[in-house]
């Protein structure tokens, strides 16, 4: 996965000359045509340059080529030497090489051609698309080497962080459930409970319900209630029969008990 | 080689490890690996890590020396709004749980064993748990039967959710509601309750 | 609710978050999350950052503002020696990365097509991919052309990673001779082609 972006790359920022290639660490720079090149050294020449502009770049700086008005026979000659040497070799060459020296001997044949006067203001010289697209190569080939200089993270700065402290507890969003989730659910088990119908819910009885739980709260803390403690004038007719109703409900589901010590005494409610 | 660090650059150069590092650095680590090029004797690398915790004193984060090592960490009083960053959504509520909140809600104050037998199934700890801990139900009181089962109601919490002030606003299922033969248990008329 | 929060804790909150968060925040992340509690001006957040800032000079880290927000990142200086602590990080790119990345950062969006073009070699697949899954380019739409390839571009983290806030911020593109100076219609000196 990451062996491509992360493999060993070539020197960079060496403009020129570029070494032919790096064996052992060791720099070979070999010209084809007097000098043997150990087979390692041409195998590592392959995957030292970016493709045939790369390699056509380095053939112009090596030979100090005028890139602008490139010598194409000599610069073809060079190219070819290399080309067949490595297939000579068996080297797998990548296509993209092979298609430079098809478009490198056209050149070299369209420059060779006899040229018409009157044609002569029309055409274009053969190699420009060529040397266009080496300048423009190398343009993009030095912004890399650029990229690569500036300051980089893992490499020039790292990220500065800390550890979470040990109190740390996430913050946990918690499920939003609507009333009609409730009535739904509610609904569910009346149809499933039969007799479910016996345990009515309205309106009214839920204040009892509600009222039942308010007693038996106030009831745990403070151990005993006085009856008339239990109801509340500001809440009206109603609220005294809501809390009566409670009264009695929870007398009868045998959680509270009432007592009253003597005849019209005061009446006391208590845990059961 | 032996090059000579001074103190304030020490400092930095510890800080910046331990910023940089993901997990704590020990003393072997900071002298024998980043310090290896420096000529210094533990005792100093000691006294500026000592510095180093000084310097954040009074910051939002401080230098501690746990057991694997010296970190830095986030003060603990900022903990909740840095969770923020990081929200996690809980998973939405099991049908069973919100049938035992519907239960509790509408037939309080309610136990356990009374919710299974409306439900026909077991109300497990961790259903009663997540109602509590979301603060929606409460134990008003102990049914006196043996084990002395909780009884279950809901809070204010759980009526300021659903927008109501009393569980009388609570809607309630057409079909359940015999309004006529509630009052007639009690004897009494429909008028009298509003 | 609108909490108060006074300028110090202002910037001791902000410290905690910014080294407790693995990725950099920026003003809305610091002002609608973390601080949504509280009663603040972004003014008032900008002049805590600024003070955060200035209280870090002199230090082994610092706090900058890069392309994806506020972020602490050690000081250059000490990275030799914090890369001491992972001898098998420290990553290398290769060239045809970082030229694909150059062509795809100056000339964005560019389909892979384009960028083959100019270095005269296909861009594999995986490169692409590993760039993507890096986080380091998008697809931001395709080229209405047959096959409609997809347009690239680079992305806040690529950004961020290179130490830059903006494209702006990048080296020049270099300039080289303008080929059509020289090459005008058959303009060539004879001597060239022999």
């Amino acid at each position: 996965m990451s062996t491509e972006i992360i493999s060993e790359a070539p020197p960079l920022t060496v403009q020129q000359p570029l070494p032919l290639a790096m064996v052992r660490g060791q720099m070979v720079i070999d010209r084809p045509e007097d000098l043997f090149i150990p087979p390692d050294a041409l195998e590592v020449l392959l995957e030292a340059f970016e493709g045939p502009l790369d390699f056509l770049l380095y053939l112009i700086r090596k030979h100090k080529f005028d890139i602008v008005d490139l010598p194409i026979n000599e610069i073809t000659l060079q190219y070819m030497e290399y080309i067949d040497l490595m297939q000579d070799m068996n080297f797998e060459l990548a296509a993209e090489y092979l298609v430079m020296a098809a478009m490198l001997a056209e050149i070299k044949s369209r420059l060779l051609l006899p040229k018409h006067d009157e044609l002569a203001e029309t055409e274009v010289d053969p190699r420009a698309e060529l040397v266009r697209r080496l300048q423009e190569y190398e343009r993009f080939k030095l912004a890399a080497s650029q990229l690569d200089e500036l300051p980089r993270e893992e490499r020039d700065f790292f990220q500065g962080h800390a550890a979470l402290a040990d109190n740390y507890q996430p913050y946990v969003i918690l499920p939003e459930v609507s009333m009609a989730d409730l009535l739904s659910a509610l609904s569910d088990i009346a149809k499933r409970v039969k007799d479910f119908k016996h345990h009515h819910i309205s309106k009214e009885k839920l204040s009892t319900r509600e009222r039942m739980s308010q007693i038996l709260e106030q009831l745990r803390t403070h151990g005993y209630l006085e009856f008339s403690q239990c109801f509340s004038l500001e809440e009206g007719r109603a609220g005294v029969v809501v809390s009566f109703l409670a009264i009695l409900e929870l007398t009868k589901e045998k959680l509270i008990q009432l007592t009253q010590v003597e005849a019209y005494g005061q009446i006391h409610l208590k845990l059961a | 080689m032996a090059n000579k660090i001074n103190d304030l650059q020490l400092i930095q150069l510890l800080e910046a490890c331990l910023f940089a590092s993901d997990r704590p650095l020990t003393i072997d680590e900071l002298s024998d690996v980043v310090l290896a090029d420096f000529l210094l004797t533990k005792k100093r690398l000691q006294q500026a890590l000592k510095q180093l915790t000084l310097d954040y004193q009074g910051r939002g984060i401080e230098l501690v020396l746990t057991a694997k090592g010296y970190r830095f960490q986030s003060k603990p009083e900022w903990s909740q709004y840095i969770a923020l960053l990081w929200p996690e959504r809980s998973p939405k509520y099991s049908r069973a749980v919100l049938e035992t909140l519907a239960l509790i809600a509408y037939r309080q104050p309610i136990t356990r064993g009374e919710i299974e037998e409306v439900r026909g199934v077991t109300v497990s700890s961790q259903m009663i748990r997540t109602l509590l801990d979301r603060g929606w139900i409460k134990v008003v009181g102990h049914k006196e039967v043996p084990g002395r089962p909780g009884l279950y109601a809901t809070t204010p919490e759980f009526l300021t959710y659903f927008g109501v002030k009393s569980l009388a606003e609570l809607p309630t299922l057409p079909e359940l509601v015999p309004v006529g033969e509630f009052f007639n248990t009690v004897g009494m008329t429909e008028g009298s309750i509003q």
